[in-house]
């Protein structure tokens, strides 16, 4: 093992829990990742010491507490490798910073006949935003389709991509299939017609080591939760200068300059995208989450993710008629792995094997039009981050040869 | 709790080779159901002759517990008046655990009352499968509430 | 006392802290309140033990985290007396449920023509997403005025509201006067002409024993952070008829029903609201914190309230040269007291008091329109809440003379 | 750290009696500035003659810092070139901690380059305050650079 698993499973408290008599197997990170006590313990101290409102504080105490939100603004920054702190905007989530693209961006600047570039294979947090703001707008979805070898098709790309196209919207790494995006392509092509590009990276930031700055993309989106953090926040990152020229989706307190009866001026970036109380104890805790992972080093939490799949990949394919959705290949994809197996439903396998401890998602992973693709009604998913260890999967494999078992699949 | 007693042969069974599934050309009662966190669908299609059941079709997909449910639910009613439904399906809830209170469930002779349904009731130790299992009942029981005229 | 205030400062592990060498005297409780253990504990416990994503998981731990999510909701829609559970959508904090009003029924349903009733009392949370929507659908804004003992002025409330105004909204406790809304007024005048009533009750609902059924409104809209509660979450009651008529504003996971390629419908109520991994321990949290209040009892916290604000109302009026805001009368305010002192800026007044542990707040409190009502750039704002004691106020009250002392003001 | 050194006499009289407090008709330049968080305000005018300051005024309204700070600051760079401006800017806001380095400072005699502008050393004292002081003098920096053709 490139990380030592072993120390780091200490760190989180949940891992030693039991459900029905076994030890927790965890493989749901990619729905949301388990907290290290570094990450818990930080945001608990900061209610037991520094709590208070941020920014508008003439007190010491507001202070500290604001000094701790910046520090977070700027660990985050520095994770990504973005030109500045300011270009990270605090949100809720990877769906709300999408959502503040969709109504920022897209409500103020699309209009009829627009285009709007999605791939097949998108997250509905990265569907669903579009189709509201097009309805708004009068713009339409095209959407890029999926190779037989679960890639984004991009052969197309030139007859799918002209001036229309206002926004190319696509995600760095998908949540289904593991499938990594093609940047550089996307990046450019959208480049040529002026397009801005937006990147779902919600799978991404937390597995493959990354820079804003190199990807080269507009705008990207990201969770807390999905990379040791906790719930209820998700950073925007936007190049500056596109920051600067759009509007703000929410209106509320802290994102104003000056505010009349009638019309309002706004404050600089980043606040300008954050109105109301930020969840401040949350910054607090990406910023330790970002931390912790930064000492891991995120080279090798992407050498472990690697190990584990690969091995992984090539148990799951010694199992008779079970079917792997997603690339083979290492490079091109991360440690989510989606399968079917023979007839049997993905929520009855589920069911078999969370009796053995083992928790892994069954549905369609907020990806219908993928499911369609697909043609499968759901799959099974399991995904793994920097505590899971091969004897875990081991212990996967044999919970789905119990599950041939029950149903009787040769 | 075990897992054989939730995934019981006669459940396999109705999963794999489900009864009357399929379509009726003029149903008198229909109702689509789904479960949007897990996907599962149900599809019922009545025929209703003076207030029994004379006809019923099923389709869906999902997993095993709840095709099994609607395959075994099809099967149940068909020869059923209404009332009768209405009945089997309190029986069927309060066996689910979804129901409190006496459904009228004769404890000495549940098997002879709720038959092969008795199959389902392994589910209710499985909490997040309870509502796989309910699915079609709670779709039947719109399907004749839209009906009801 | 009517709460037994010594034994819940124990709870509140900050109100041991020194600032500046002097205990640490909280009055900023109306930006946000501190935080008792059991609160910042239901949080750790909730990653240390149940941390998992709700509703999608098939497997018992992800039961558990929705269980316990499921029950926040309870306690939080059984702590205002909503008719049911469903009818509370969380939301990262009141500025995002008004604006989820906003975008969801405002954007959809108004038009150029319709208005929009405010009060020249509104925190910007109240002002500003009202006047984006204006922007996009053309609907215009109008005020009430305030009357001279600082309460919202419905003398001409017949004459300013006709079947043009689709909206009315208003705070339900200004959060720089104290003031209590006319809800019985202005909830019938909206109804006589079909209006939807929006309640912003980021105050009134941590201070006011509140029955939203009784109420009348339409929405309220409130957050944790001010009622014990962590940062990062607040919740929007809506009537259920309302709330199942209304658009979501966000789209994204978990709010939908099926996703097509171009189109999607939406799931029910209020995960219809709720797009994306939502604030899950924070929901927790917000739980303990409505158990926390609960205990204590609301009237008893009403009671508090009066007693500690009549007295700091009664020393102040004893300082020469200052000017409160706000209702003199206990029963039309609660415990948020604004003031200036002689030529003394508001923000001299608060480092002043800073510096002798004293927390207190200075600005224009986002309530820029109300500044220019009452004629100040800014006001000294003190707030009070179930960790205050008479104590902290004679504390005020010395700092206030130190002030003058300083800036020789006779 | 006292409030005497923070709210020193010098300060409280230019608070309030702020010199060269008003406008100019024809500035050749000029800049406002605000701080949204706290909501101080200062609008500088200068006019100028071939790089030298020889008319400055400002108004604005906020706590005592910022208008004692601007009001020193005007009375201070008149007869001043900008290039002076620049290092007296510089040197203010090195002695409030805003910029690192050795901004040319006297340390011997601090007082007879910086003279009432040393009563603002207190403020680096009271972070929350600096950007208090400071305004002025970002101001006017603004305004400067507006200038430059
Ligand atoms: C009256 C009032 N409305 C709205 C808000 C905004 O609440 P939040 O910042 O939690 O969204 C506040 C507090 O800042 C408030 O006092
Ligand atoms: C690829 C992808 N995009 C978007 C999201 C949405 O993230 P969140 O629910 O944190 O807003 C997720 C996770 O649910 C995801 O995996």
């Amino acid at each position: 093992m490139t990380l030592d698993v072993e120390r780091i499973r200490k760190d989180f408290p949940i891992l030693s829990r039991r459900m029905n008599d076994k030890p927790l197997v965890y493989l749901d990170s990619a729905a949301t990742t388990q907290k290290p006590s570094q990450v818990i313990d930080a945001m608990s101290e900061f209610y037991q010491l520094h709590n208070a409102s941020v920014h508008r504080g003439a007190y010491a105490l507001a202070e500290e507490a604001t000094a701790l939100y910046e520090g977070a603004r700027q660990k985050v920054a520095d994770f990504i490798d973005a030109g500045s702190a300011r270009e990270i905007v605090f949100t809720r989530g990877t769906t709300t910073a999408i959502n503040t693209i969709a109504y920022g961006w897209g409500l103020n600047n699309l209009k009829s006949g627009d285009r709007i570039l999605l791939t097949k294979m998108e997250h509905h947090s990265n569907v669903v935003p579009w189709q509201i703001i097009c309805r708004h707008t009068g713009a339409e979805l095209v959407y890029l389709p999926i190779t037989d070898d679960y890639l984004v098709d991009t052969s197309d790309l030139e007859s799918i991509i002209d001036e229309r196209v206002r926004i190319v919207a696509f995600s760095g790494m998908s949540n289904v299939l593991g499938s990594l995006g093609p940047f550089a392509e996307l990046v450019a092509a959208a480049r040529a017609v002026d397009a801005i590009t937006v990147v779902d990276a919600a799978q991404l930031i937390p597995h493959i080591p990354t820079s804003v700055q190199a990807l080269g993309a507009d705008f990207v989106a990201f969770s807390a939760h999905k990379m040791l953090g906790p719930t209820g926040i998700g950073a925007l990152w936007g190049r500056m200068e596109l920051l600067e020229a759009m509007e703000p989706a929410e209106g509320g307190g802290s994102m104003i300059r000056d505010v009349q009866l009638h019309e309002s001026t706004w404050a600089d970036v980043p606040q300008k995208f954050e109105a109301g109380t930020p969840p401040i104890a949350e910054a607090i805790g990406f910023g330790a989450a970002v931390d912790y992972l930064s000492a891991l080093d995120m080279e090798q939490v992407r050498a472990h993710d690697i190990e584990i799949t690969r091995y992984a990949l090539d148990r799951l394919a010694e199992i008779p008629s079970l079917t792997v959705y997603g690339p083979d290949d290492s490079a091109a994809r991360g440690g989510v792995v989606s399968f079917t197996l023979a007839d049997i439903h993905p929520h009855d396998l589920a069911t078999i094997l969370d009796h053995q401890g083992i928790a892994l998602r069954a549905g369609h992973h907020c990806a219908r039009p993928l499911m369609q693709v697909l043609d499968v009604p759901a799959t099974a998913r399991v995904s793994f981050y920097v505590y899971n260890t091969i004897d875990e999967v081991d212990a996967l494999i044999a919970g789905l040869h119990e599950a041939r078992r029950l149903f009787g699949v040769s | 709790m075990s897992l054989e007693e939730l995934y019981r042969q006669v459940i396999l069974d109705h999963y794999r080779n489900p009864r009357r599934s399929g379509s009726i050309e003029h149903p008198d009662a229909t109702a689509e159901g789904n479960n949007p966190l897990c996907g599962d669908e149900v599809t019922i299609e009545v025929v209703l002759d003076e207030g029994v059941v004379t006809d019923a079709a099923v389709r869906g997909r999902g997993c095993s517990i709840s095709q099994a449910s609607a395959s075994m639910m099809a099967d149940r009613i068909v020869g059923m008046s209404v009332e009768e439904i209405a009945t089997l399906t309190r029986q069927v809830k309060a066996m689910l655990d979804i129901e409190a209170g006496d459904p009228g469930l004769d404890s000495d002779r549940p098997g002879a009352v709720l038959g092969d349904l008795e199959a389902l009731a392994g589910v209710k130790q499985f909490p997040v499968r309870i509502k796989c299992a309910d699915l079609p009942w709670t779709t039947l029981e719109e399907a004749l509430a839209s009906d009801v005229v």
